[in-house]
């Protein structure tokens, strides 16, 4: 597991990742949630600035509230806190193919310059991989039907790639109009928030660039955290740290996980 | 009609070896008792369908009883890698394991087509992903109506589907509730069924968000109190996420896989059979030696992608 | 998110002339009291979709909204057939109604593709029938798998969908059951949509067997108490079959239709907007001394091929 | 309406029709009923001879245990009586489809001598039709997917037809071999069953045939009801009148009904 560095104020990579990741979300927005990373974020916006967040959950909970983070997408506080809990394959049918959710919000083990994702294998042949991941899950068609999708990870050269082994969700395939040319509906990775910064697509040519850097991490770091030559954005910003309510209500809502955070 | 019998005959008289199996069960209600009671049984080569073969696969899998995985998500839900399914793929400990990978959304679809007596379902999914070209039974299709170009994926027929479930009545109609899952699809789809359940009751009351099956389409019943266990059954007990954790070291080596399986699984005997063709435990564990599989980087990167 | 609104605001914001209109309820929660606003509210050249335009439909087609059906069965259920429809197909009156026909599986399967965002859904069925001929949206599809024939048919998306259901809360969410038809998909399915309930009440509490359909997936709510009336709310009222058996005598005279629109639909105003637009009640009772439309017969012999 | 012949022994001809309806079905069945005559007859197996027949109403109740004749195939009692209640596109896709359902029970507005049914419309023009029929409901689905079909309906020469104005819903097509080269998975209509006796189709031709009369019926006047050289088969039987038990059952099932049956 990547070691979170140090942040300046008090808080660590981390949290303003995490944080980040939360501001993302807007007010009564619907939003498609993965365990871990963007579990965490999901539940500190609706914890603080995003009170009426949907969040959703492959299992079929739908509008879920839990009081903590579950440990999974299937955790019984999901289905006793949701407007409605409905079957697997509806809430894929009906629910995330039509392009009916605002926000899908994924995590990654690989991703490109491009903003595809790979989660199935890591080495050139799928048949004798060099680490087996766990595969699909939902992600491939969150990345392809949420209006939106956010990709929270952690900066390494191991994940940030030139061209992922495998291409398990399509971001922006081999750049502008291949998402349109696939007929995927939605518009695709508009952020990855690392635990450096945030890279978003340029709108030319959809490949990823730094577009906002945490307080005391320079750009020459973020890229040699990265395995493509990353560009830097024109209107390049520093991202505010936590407040001091983000960071209460984060460090509550992983205090109260029965299994102490989904990390 | 189903038959209400002990667990180990409702696997024995369902169960052959190099069956297509389905265990589903989506976090809630995996019916890990009926997974315990195949690897008693020393069943082999079977084909093992999920869409998320967590804890209870990775134990199938470590003991041998698996000749294929198809599946869409392999992973420790919230904890990290499995490391006897990555052993297996990585290593061919105890034995090489051929996978066919979907996402979701294709396999939920793959048991609908089954469910509803098709041969395929149609849905948006899997395109510009390696996993189109990847598996078979991903096929495209065009609309005869908008000449949109989709995917078909073809429908999952298991010869056995096993789950659990809260409650069963004596005539044998069964309820569940709380996240569902696919379990209603995979039953339907199968030509057989095991369901274990925690009770049996007089009557099964209606209760908010169940699903029933008939008795006229469950084969075989078993009452087995917390036979979800480290998963859980809303309204009977809570999902052992200790469990899940500790699995992670457990798992992680052979030999202690190999023990733990002999103390846990191989130990109990629920309802007899427990020496119908098992191989001696001592076999199983054998291969331990040759461990050092590498497993465990990066897991906490990578469950991110369970959603 | 819903609004909570007058049913007459909630027609008139939703539903224009000429939209395609489906008004769903399988026998009950049929959304009468909305169809009777349609009505008042003078709308025109509607396609009106629905599997069983039972009596509300009768209702709309002789009040004249109609320009269109798409349905799968066309009759009083028990009774006998629906005379202003038949009227309408067989005479012309008090419009020519074009039809469009299919099974309830094609029809339902029409609303799933449509709530799943498809362009169509593959099912067995139309294979051999008239049906298959004679209405659009129905197409050969060849499994890519198999390379079996099957039938696919085509999305349905209304412009608005309207329901009843039993209650809302506050905030808008919406829970129907009992008998729950294709309601979720209709609504799924459609731009807009109107759901008018017998109560809102401060929670929703859940119920064995209900649908909840959440507030940001509804477009607009009116509270109408019995708004299914002579269909029926489970736990709130009973059906009235007096009235299914009453309507075959009053629908079967052009002139006493005209009268018992003008008695019971017309001349209520259950939230303003009466005389917006409307035709004056003598021009559509008019056309009644033309009939002599020879309806009626072998009632009987066809209302068993409703099922 | 049809005018019920009075009966020989204190029966009327509908009523040892329904009986007849009735004896076709065997215990722990499961049947997919029409409204009407299909109805009557399944409700009066489960009162006498069949208690454990698992009554399927396309409304989506399976196992409906209605205490007395429901009007439409939505009441309320089908509902609160039933094992479980599945949405509209449920029963069709998960329960009928896939051929498990034994029995399908269907009315009829037209017939003919392969079986086909007509509910659409009576005359050579669909567009300018003599009579306009309800149409198809969920007959064409059960007509092709249980496993066997029964129909039930009165005779006449208007209903039964040497070739339907409208095929709603496959018999046996245009006879032998139809149904596999269609892909019907059922066995068709194995019993049509009239106010007059019963008609079967021929193994050879599958062409319907009497197979049955009730007590004091000819052969010459079925024959007379029938548009189509209706042959007759060499094991021709008489069909046993009610018994006293069939009766008083069917007799206190129409009482309860809230409208006076169904018919």
């Amino acid at each position: 597991m990547t070691e979170a560095t140090g942040g300046a104020d008090g808080y660590s990579a981390d949290e303003i990742m995490t944080v980040t990741a939360a501001r993302s979300l807007r007010d009564r927005m619907t939003c498609f949630v993965g365990i871990g990373l963007p579990s965490e974020a999901a539940n500190l916006a609706r914890a603080t600035h995003a009170p009426g967040l949907v969040l959703i959950y492959e299992s079929g909970t739908i509008g879920a509230k839990p009081g903590w983070l579950p440990l999974s997408i299937g955790d019984g506080v999901l289905a006793e806190t949701a407007d409605a809990v409905v079957s697997v394959p509806e809430i894929f049918n009906y629910w995330l193919q039509p392009g009916r959710i605002d926000m899908g919000f994924l995590g990654a083990g690989q991703i490109d310059r491009f903003g595809n994702i790979n989660t199935t294998v890591v080495g050139a042949d799928y048949n004798a991989p060099k680490v087996r991941l766990p595969g699909a899950g939902g992600a491939p068609e969150i990345a392809a039907s949420c209006h939106e999708v956010i990709v929270v990870l952690r900066h390494s050269l191991r994940a940030f790639v030139e061209q992922v082994d495998f291409i398990t969700s399509v971001g922006f395939g081999e750049g502008r109009g291949s998402r349109e040319r696939l007929g995927l509906t939605g518009a695709g990775p508009l952020k990855v928030i690392t635990n450096l910064g945030v890279l978003e697509p340029d709108p030319q040519t959809c490949e990823l660039m730094l577009t906002g850097v945490y307080p005391g991490v320079s750009v020459p770091e973020v890229q040699a955290s990265t395995g493509w030559d990353l560009k830097v954005s024109a209107g390049l910003a520093e991202i505010p740290p936590p407040s001091q309510d983000e960071l209460t209500a984060l460090r509550a809502l992983i205090a109260v996980n029965p299994n102490g955070g989904a990390s | 009609m189903a038959e209400i019998v002990p667990l180990a005959e409702a696997v024995e008289r369902s169960v052959r070896d190099g069956d297509t199996v389905a265990m589903e069960g989506f976090t809630h209600l995996i019916p890990h008792a009926a997974g315990h009671e195949v690897i008693r049984q020393g069943l082999r080569d079977l084909v093992l369908v999920r869409m998320t073969p967590d804890v209870i696969y990775d134990q199938m899998i470590g003991a041998g009883c698996a000749r294929k995985l198809i599946f869409s998500w392999g992973g420790n839900p919230g904890v990290g890698s499995l490391h006897r399914f990555r052993d297996a793929v990585e290593n061919g400990w105890p034995a090489p394991l051929e996978l066919e990978e979907h996402s979701h959304a294709g396999m939920a679809n793959r048991y609908v087509a089954g469910a509803a007596g098709l041969p395929f379902a149609v849905l948006r999914g899997y395109r510009g992903t390696g996993l189109a070209t990847q598996a078979p039974n991903i096929a495209e299709i065009t609309c005869p109506f908008t000449a949109e170009k989709l995917t078909a994926v073809a429908a999952l027929r298991p010869d056995v589907t096993v789950i659990h479930a809260q409650r069963a009545d004596p005539a044998g109609n069964v309820q569940f509730w709380g996240i569902t899952g696919v379990q209603k699809e995979a039953v339907l789809a199968a030509r057989q069924s095991v369901v274990t359940v925690e009770e049996v009751v007089p009557e099964l009351d209606p209760r908010p968000g169940a699903v029933v099956l008939p008795s006229w389409t469950v084969g075989y019943i078993a009452v087995v109190p917390n036979g979800a266990h480290p998963s859980y059954a809303l309204g009977y007990s809570v999902r052992d996420n200790d469990f899940y954790v500790a699995w992670d070291a457990i798992s992680r080596d052979r030999e202690r896989f190999g023990q733990w399986l002999d103390e846990h699984v191989r130990g109990e005997a629920p309802g007899g059979l427990l020496d119908g063709g098992l191989p001696a435990a001592g076999a199983v564990a054998a291969g331990a030696a040759l461990a050092g599989t590498g497993v465990g980087a990066a897991a906490g990167q990578f469950q991110g992608s369970q959603a």
